[in-house]
């Protein structure tokens, strides 16, 4: 499969764009993040009580969105903005190429940079809004400001690196600042061990990003963005001689090696354990950095070196990796949803899989697939987490779907439950009004056309239904049906007399959410359709988000697809397929290798010969029509399933707070027709202790095992030289008996001793 | 060992010597002492024997008295440690010192054979009579002859012997590379100090009626110039530089006129030295005592002096006897009244 | 003014010896401040564009003999090491004044003394005057450990002395044959440095392989590096904390300066032969010893053990024979200093409150002491190597160096060498078991439950947590790890040029080395090559 | 002055011959040393083998043709009675406490 890529993949294209210096104001928006963080850190020290520390970031990250917003439109799409700061780590060893090292502290902003930094400044803004209110009350309220400031930061320094050292600054940043905060309840021990869990796996990553590093380093002599994808773009490596990238390993070793930094900190399949755990943060904290932004970093890095990941000529390990990492891990972590119970788990197994889906697109060429996906499930999936949030904090941390119910016809909770019904069609893929169901399916349309990846797109279409089954069952149990609750284990109002209040809330009163919370969800959710408008705007030249990676070093003009650009509602596109349909594909013909954008090549008849060989037809249609239907049907049909069973069409009522019972559902009368994959899928196929046998048990013994043979072998041989005199002593202390003659006898002995070598050698 | 004797014959006769030895020293019961002092002493005798005949194929008369004297001492050693009673064993060691300072006299060494018999036969061995005797048990009444236990028999003899007897046996495959001939004898005591002695040539010369020079010492040696007759006289400390060059008498200090300054003072002039003039074995030591080692000297008095201090320390101290030990000792000294 | 660096903190120490007791301590802060405020100064004064030179040269004949004198000089690299050590000193001073009560006198004038120990070795160009000021360093420690440590004290204090010694015996008989090799080419003895290095790099391979195992014998103990270093963690953990940080921020440095100064620059062609049964000690030590921290029990032996762990890199860097591993070795040595010694004091002032070290006793310090526990957290961060502290610069240019050693024919950016991506590769897991254990030991005593001794009481004299005169003693050391994070170009310039030269004698050994190889293999090829295209 | 060396011409008598008596006197006086228990002989015995080395020295000056051997037997002979002086006395004093001469009565002075 690998050898076969090549040779079709010749008709791919990176595009670099040419390089203009950007606005010297940019650094502000790190820097406003920075400062953000300082400011909270004094707040800290002062003992600041009040509200401060979330003002001041609010406030700030919302000037920092303005300036990004100012910065992209002042954006010339057609060149890449390069803002040189100073100059971070600078080292020089001669006067000759590759003789010296300067990882500048620098910007590039691309199409790519701009999209990310958009939704990371437009949402930690928001975010910290909703935290405001969150964490009101809070001890380490300002400590959790200047973490989250600290994260912003980290991340814009990620996106906005012109080298990958910085980028590599803010990947260990934005990690750092996932640890601290997943520790922010620092006292329960689950969340210190989630923490360090976060930062270990992440860290295993990181080896795999810093070895790629130097190895792109090595190569190419420069790790800054502009010479680097400069010299891709030629293919050629950065020597003298000017070898052929073609001819190299290492064109296919760095992005393998890349690939495995962007799966540890994106969770995919084998580093992925760290997520879930992750949820012990703070809830907003579980929107923004592991639902929304930081996670998508692994994509980001992935998209940024696609020109290296989609190198024509070498082998392409890393991509499909990429791409079967990706489906595997969306099908794996959704039956994992399947079986949870905690509500936000389910979101954190969820955001995995849809983490697949984006690496999937990757992997089947979909670049602007993947960044749209990112791009929609930022929104709706931080929507998801703050309504969850929003309910965890109003039941005193109660996030188990068996105790709510019906939290519909409870007073003051009904804009989160329309904000949560928003969030969970876009995640379930609802056709048509979401903007989940576009990206999704703008994926899986491409992996069935790509050859090869067909494979993958049946897997995506099954996680798809699964995904949708899920999500609705959350959505069935907790906020329709009866009204039923019990606080969670951090309830300790002490007014209200006792704890469990069972039906209908016995003396338990939940606080319903306030004005900061409510106004978030609400913009989140109507982000999620506005992202629909964003889509659709400018599609015939690939929409919004298409737009932008088409302006980027993704921009990645796939031989196969129509990614972006076309849809079942775009006429035009029925034309361009009718005009060249039966091309061989043993005869590439020439195309369109300096495009600059994905939009164009709606005229552009090649992608349609790959179509006819390998993803050739589905019911009769293109594919990309195709999926249109199918996914939506996939996913009606898992709504079905999950009201069916959970909701209420199965307590035989088609209304809402129909289901009578709010504990049990008709799911659990099939679970013992499954046997024990229900079980295994409710310990998460007991992927943690898999680990803990294979990984951490064995290191640890080795590491008992290295530190008795530090004490006693290493330490042993040691203590035994010294004891060695000793020893000599003790064995001698017997001929100093006393007698006097003994010795007399032993100066005789060594007279004679001494004589005889002055006999043997004189 | 250049064929001067055989190596096995050697250590046949060393052998032989260290089971004579062996076999001399004390035992408790059967003690063959004079038998293996035979042994020891042929062994000995044997060897010396090979010497002088190896050294008498030059030709010339052997000299008696070495070997004489040399048995003695090595006869007299050998008894002093196989006498069971310690005063025959230091008499027995002042009858080695005599012969060993007629071994001395025959070096040609005269000032230190007398000094020996004066100092350790004549002080050192008379104080370790004196200490044996106050040291000794006082025999018992009963049984006047008997030996204390650690005077009766010898430890581990034939170890001890061995091993004497295999450095013995280093020793001599080490020096006996050839038979080296000691010097003249009446160049041992060689004039040649008169240089350094100006006050005895003066002396000696106004006694020969050779007034008026004035002596100066120069890098030579010294220089006695004559004003008036403008004669030099100058007593070289380098005789050998001049013996290529110049005839001279058996009387080594020559009188003559050497080197270049003496050539422009006047006419070459030379006479002998008087008749008594010369240096003997005394003055010789004694010059390269003083003159040579005054340091050494100093030291040799300070630690002679030490050694009073701490005898007369050590013999004051008391000793703090018990109850039942001044008891035993009363009885020892036959109080007990 | 290197000599002044080293008379002030002498006669302070008499003067401590022979002043009042109350007195003791303010001498030692003066003196200490003093010396700074000197080292302020020199930096000042001192000429960068030729950072390459020896500067502030003074010279006093000893034995001239022997040729031996007591002849000073610094160039940029013994300049950092030299402010660093200036920097700990007040700090370590001021930072022991509520944890020595007793014997204050010997305290304060044995640490003033190791201080001038320390600049002499850093400031030597005379190799009998270097080798002198690297033994003394030992009596003062002796001292330290031996009198003012804890409880097993006096073993530690005599295994660290009779360890380090017997190394640096061995090494010593290798910088003498340098000497005597020397003497035997020009005809008569001289110690210096500089003249040395010449003579040294004309040994023959053979010798040069034997000096430089004689010398690793010694500095290899100093480091440590792996089989090595067993006396670290007990002289860690019974050292009082000052004892700690000189130990851990400037004498560990003394090896890694020699390994520097001596054996790279004397032995070229035996470092290039040895490298890399050298780096694959150095990568062994990384993982074994990191994976040891991981189960240790006591804070201190956990950070002590994480010393060798560290320190291992800074050796790898140093093997790469390439700029760029070697500047990050010669980063390493500050930041390290500066991070690891912040972290013993920290861990000394758990300890004064706590009186025990045992993650088993304590924890959970978070709740209680905020403050300290901000930067218990902090040095540890820095420590991990986070990007934006100081740890990450030198930790991944050492790593780059290793990654670059010996990629020559692999691109642009590799150089000469003997290692290569897999060294960098297994020497990279280390960052992640750095990680693994330090973020087990910040879960332990910082997050978590309060878990406290049963018999704890506030301390009488100090808060509960940290006062002013702790936070000003660590605040120092947080600003260094911030700038050096965040603007170390300044410094890796200053030190461009004596690593370049010290490169370019190790690349040439290297080419040396290939020619010779040559000689054996490829040249044989190409005859064969030759003959064959004449057959045909 | 010269009469008796002159009647006692060395004639055949060599260098080999006094080193040959004197490593026999040596001997001799090591063998007493080690055999005799008796605390006097055995310093008797170390006198002797002082002689010995005496003797040795005294056939060395007259090989050498100068008298440094003879000046340092002066001092030999020094060192020997301060010895003398010395031991007789510790020996007196040994005597004294133990009653007895025997070496091995000290013994736990091995310490």
């Amino acid at each position: 499969m690998f050898e076969s890529m090549p040779a079709l993949l010749g008709a791919g294209s990176a595009d670099v764009l040419p390089t203009t210096v950007g606005p010297g104001w940019l650094w502000l928006v790190p820097i406003l993040a920075l400062a953000g963080c300082v400011a909270c850190g004094l707040c800290l020290a002062m003992r600041v009580r009040t509200k401060a520390p979330a003002w001041i970031v609010v406030g700030l990250l919302g000037i920092a969105f303005v300036l990004t917003f100012m910065g992209y439109s002042g954006w010339d799409s057609a060149s890449a903005q390069v803002v040189k700061v100073f100059e971070w780590i600078g080292l020089s060893w001669g006067d000759s190429a590759g003789q010296s090292l300067s990882f500048n502290f620098g910007f590039y902003m691309d199409g790519l940079s701009w999209l990310w930094m958009l939704f990371v400044t437009g949402l930690g803004t928001l975010i910290a809004l909703y935290a405001s209110e969150y964490m009101q009350g809070d001890k380490g309220y300002a400590r959790f400001f200047a973490g989250f400031a600290l994260f912003v930061f980290s991340m814009a320094c990620l996106v906005m690196a012109d080298n990958l050292v910085l980028l590599y600054l803010g990947w260990e940043g934005v990690g750092l600042c996932s640890y601290l905060l997943i520790g922010y309840f620092y006292k329960k021990p689950s969340a210190v061990a989630a923490a360090k869990k976060a930062f270990i796996v992440n860290r295993i990553g990181d080896l795999g990003l810093a070895l790629g590093l130097f190895l792109t380093f090595v190569t190419f002599g420069t790790v800054q963005y502009d010479e680097l994808f400069a010299l891709i773009d030629q293919g050629v490596a950065g020597d003298m001689a000017r070898t052929p990238l073609s001819e190299m390993w290492q064109t296919w070793a760095i992005p393998l090696l890349l690939m495995v930094g962007a799966f540890g900190k994106s969770a995919q399949l084998p580093l992925y354990v760290w997520l879930p755990d992750a949820m012990e943060g703070p809830t907003p904290v579980s929107a923004l950095i592991h639902a929304a932004t930081m996670v998508t970093a692994g994509v980001y890095l992935v998209a940024r070196f696609f020109p290296l990941f989609a190198f024509e000529g070498v082998p392409h390990y890393a991509l499909w990796t990429v791409g079967w990492v990706g489906a595997l891990t969306a099908l794996f972590s959704s039956t994992i949803a399947m079986a949870q119970f905690d509500i936000k788990r389910i979101m954190a197994y969820s955001t995995i899989s849809q983490l697949g889906y984006m690496f999937a697109g990757l992997g089947v060429l979909s670049t602007v697939g993947a960044a749209s996906h990112v791009f929609t499930h930022a929104f709706f999936k931080a929507l998801l987490f703050l309504a969850c949030g929003a309910v965890m904090h109003g039941f005193a941390g109660q996030l188990d779907l068996r105790k709510l119910s019906g939290l519909w016809s409870v007073p003051g909770w009904r804009i989160v439950c329309v904000t949560m019904l928003i969030g969970c069609m876009n995640l379930a893929g609802v056709p048509l009004i979401t903007a989940g169901y576009w990206s999704k399916d703008m994926i899986m349309a491409e992996a069935f056309v790509t050859p090869g990846g067909q494979i993958i797109g049946w897997i995506l279409l099954l996680t798809a239904g699964l995904t949708a089954y899920y999500t609705f069952r959350v959505f069935f149990r907790v906020f329709v049906g009866p009204v039923s609750f019990e606080p969670g284990d951090e309830h300790h109002d002490d007014e209200h007399g006792h704890d469990n209040g069972h039906g209908g809330g016995g003396g338990f009163h939940p606080h319903a959410p306030g004005w900061a919370v409510n106004t978030v969800l609400a913009v989140l959710a109507l982000s999620s359709f506005a992202a629909i408008g964003l889509y659709f705007t400018d599609k015939p030249n690939g929409g919004f988000v298409g737009n932008l990676v088409g302006d980027s070093t993704a921009g990645y003009v796939t031989p196969y697809g129509h990614h972006g650009a076309d849809d079942g509602h775009d006429d035009a596109h029925a034309a361009a397929e009718g005009d060249v349909r039966f091309v061989l594909v043993a005869d590439p013909p020439a195309h369109a290798s300096g495009d600059a954008t994905g939009g164009d090549h709606g005229a552009d008849g090649t992608p349609d010969a790959a179509h006819a060989s390998s993803g050739g037809l589905i019911l009769g249609m293109d594919p990309h029509k195709a999926m249109y239907y199918i996914s939506a049907v996939v996913g009606l049909i898992g709504i079905l399933i999950a009201a069916v069973l959970h909701g209420p069409l199965g307590m035989g009522g088609l209304g809402l707070g129909t289901r009578t019972e709010a504990a049990r559902s008709k799911a659990d009368e099939l679970l013992p027709a499954l046997g024990p994959v229900a079980r295994w899928a409710q310990h998460k196929w007991y992927v943690d202790e898999f680990y803990d046998f294979l990984l951490r048990t064995p290191l640890r013994v080795l590491s008992h095992v290295f530190h008795a043979i530090d004490k006693l072998l290493v330490d042993g041989l040691v203590n035994g030289l010294g004891l060695l005199p000793r020893a000599m002593g003790s064995a001698l202390r017997p001929s100093q008996s006393g007698v006097l003659q003994g010795y007399a006898a032993g100066m005789a002995g060594g007279l004679v001793l001494l004589l005889v070598i002055v006999l043997i050698f004189m | 060992m250049d064929g001067l004797i055989h190596p096995a014959l050697l250590y046949l006769l060393l052998a032989l010597g260290g089971i004579g030895v062996a076999i001399a020293l004390p035992r408790p019961k059967f003690s063959p002492q004079i038998l293996g002092a035979l042994i020891a002493v042929g062994a000995f005798g044997g060897l010396f024997l090979i010497l002088g005949l190896k050294a008498s194929e030059r030709g010339e008369l052997p000299n008696f008295n070495f070997y004489i004297f040399a048995i003695i001492a090595l006869g007299s050693a050998l008894r002093v440690i196989t006498h069971p009673r310690p005063v025959y064993s230091a008499l027995y060691f002042i009858m080695t010192i005599l012969s060993s300072s007629a071994l001395y006299l025959i070096a040609g060494a005269e000032f230190m054979a007398f000094a020996l018999i004066i100092i350790y036969a004549g002080a050192i061995l008379i104080t370790y009579l004196f200490v044996i005797m106050l040291a000794s048990q006082s025999p018992s009444e009963q049984e006047p002859g008997t030996l204390s236990a650690y005077d009766a028999f010898a430890r581990e003899p034939v170890w001890a012997s061995a091993a004497g007897f295999a450095l013995l046996a280093l020793l001599t495959t080490m020096m006996f590379r050839g038979l080296p001939e000691m010097g003249p004898r009446n160049q041992f005591d060689s004039d040649a100090l008169l240089a350094q002695l100006p006050g005895k040539v003066d002396t000696a010369l106004s006694m020969e009626g050779l007034r008026g020079f004035e002596l100066t010492e120069t890098r030579e040696g010294v220089s006695a110039v004559d004003p008036a007759h403008q004669q030099v006289l100058v007593m070289v400390t380098d005789v050998a530089a001049f013996n290529g060059s110049l005839e001279h008498s058996e009387r080594v200090a020559v009188l003559f006129e050497p080197g270049a300054r003496a050539v422009a003072v006047g006419d070459v002039a030379w006479a002998a030295l008087p008749e008594g003039l010369g240096v003997d074995n005394i003055e010789n030591v004694g010059w390269e005592l003083i003159a040579g080692h005054p340091m050494a000297l100093e030291l040799a008095g300070i630690i002679l002096l030490m050694a009073m201090l701490g005898a007369v320390v050590l013999a004051r101290k008391q000793i703090e006897l018990g109850e039942d030990e001044k008891a035993q000792q009363v009885i020892n000294l036959g109080g007990g009244s | 003014m290197l000599q002044a660096l080293i008379v002030i903190p002498l006669l302070s120490a008499l003067a401590i010896a022979f002043a009042p007791k109350a007195n003791a301590r303010v001498i030692a802060t003066m003196s200490s401040v003093i010396c700074l405020a000197v080292g302020v100064l020199m930096a000042w004064q001192f000429r960068w564009g030729d950072s390459g030179e020896m500067q502030f040269g003074w010279s006093m004949d000893v034995l001239p003999e022997l040729g031996i004198s007591m002849s000073l000089g610094v160039d940029s690299i013994a300049l950092w090491l030299i402010e660093l050590t200036l920097l700990l000193a007040p700090i370590c001073v001021i930072g022991s004044f509520s944890a020595i009560k007793d014997n204050q006198k010997t305290y304060y004038a044995w640490l003033t003394a190791l201080q001038a120990a320390l600049i002499g070795v850093f400031a030597a160009r005379d190799l009998a005057f270097f080798y002198v000021s690297f033994e003394f360093t030992l009596i003062p420690m002796w001292v330290l450990i031996h009198l003012f440590g804890s409880t097993n004290r006096k073993k530690a204090a005599t295994k660290f002395f009779l360890f380090t010694f017997t190394g640096s015996v061995i090494a010593l008989a290798g910088l003498v044959y340098v000497a005597w090799f020397n003497a035997g080419m020009m005809g008569g003895w001289s110690f210096d440095i500089a003249e040395l290095q010449q003579a040294a790099r004309r040994m023959n391979g053979t010798q040069q392989g034997w000096v430089l195992l004689a010398m690793m014998a010694g500095f290899a103990v100093k480091v440590p590096l792996f089989p090595v270093h067993t006396w670290l963690p007990l002289a860690h953990t019974e050292a009082p904390t000052a004892g700690s940080v000189v130990l851990a921020g400037v004498l560990l440095k003394l090896g890694t300066y020699a390994i520097f100064r001596f054996v790279l620059a004397f032995v070229p062609d035996a470092v290039v032969a040895y490298a890399v049964p050298i780096a694959v000690l150095a990568i062994i030590g990384i993982i074994y010893t990191g994976l040891i921290c991981w189960v240790q029990r006591d804070v201190k032996k956990l950070v002590a053990y994480s010393s060798v762990s560290h320190l291992g890199f800074c050796v790898l860097g140093l093997f790469a024979i390439n700029s760029v591993g070697v500047s990050g070795s010669v980063m390493y040595m500050i930041n390290h200093g500066l991070s690891t010694g912040a972290l013993f004091l920290c861990i000394g002032m758990m300890y004064e409150r706590y009186h025990t070290r045992s993650m088993d006793e304590v924890g959970g310090l978070a709740n209680k002491m905020p403050v300290w526990a901000f930067f218990m957290v902090f040095f540890t961060l820095a420590s991990v190597g986070l990007p934006g502290l100081n740890g990450f610069v030198s930790e991944f240019l050492c790593l780059l160096g290793t990654f670059q050693s010996g990629a020559g024919s692999m691109g642009v950016g590799g150089t000469v060498g003997s290692l290569g991506p897999w060294f960098a590769a297994v020497a990279g897991t280390g960052m992640v078991i750095a990680a693994i254990y330090l973020l087990y030991m910040v879960g332990k005593i910082v997050f978590g439950e309060l878990r406290e001794p049963a018999d704890y009481h506030v301390h009488e004299t100090l808060p509960i947590d940290l006062n002013g005169r702790e936070i000003g003693v660590l605040v120092p050391l947080a600003i260094g790890c911030v700038v050096l994070g965040v603007l170390p170009t300044p410094v890796l310039r200053t030190i461009e040029q004596p690593v370049n030269q010290l490169v370019q004698t190790l690349e040439d050994a290297h080419d040396h080395m290939l020619v010779r190889g040559g000689e054996d293999g490829v040249v044989v090829v190409a005859v064969w090559d030759e003959s064959e295209g004449d057959v045909e | 002055m010269h009469l008796l060396a002159d009647s006692m011409v060395m004639g055949q008598v060599t260098l080999a011959h006094y080193l040959l008596l004197s490593a026999g006197l040596f001997a001799i006086g090591m063998i007493g040393f080690l055999t005799r228990r008796n605390l006097i002989i055995m310093f008797l015995c170390t006198e002797m083998m002082f002689q010995a080395a005496g003797l040795a020295l005294i056939a060395f000056s007259r090989y050498h043709m100068n008298h440094t051997g003879e000046v340092f037997v002066i001092f030999v002979l020094t060192i020997a009675a301060a010895e003398a002086a010395l031991a007789l006395a510790l020996v007196v004093l040994c005597f004294k406490r133990r009653e007895s001469l025997d070496a091995s009565a000290w013994s736990e002075l091995r310490g």
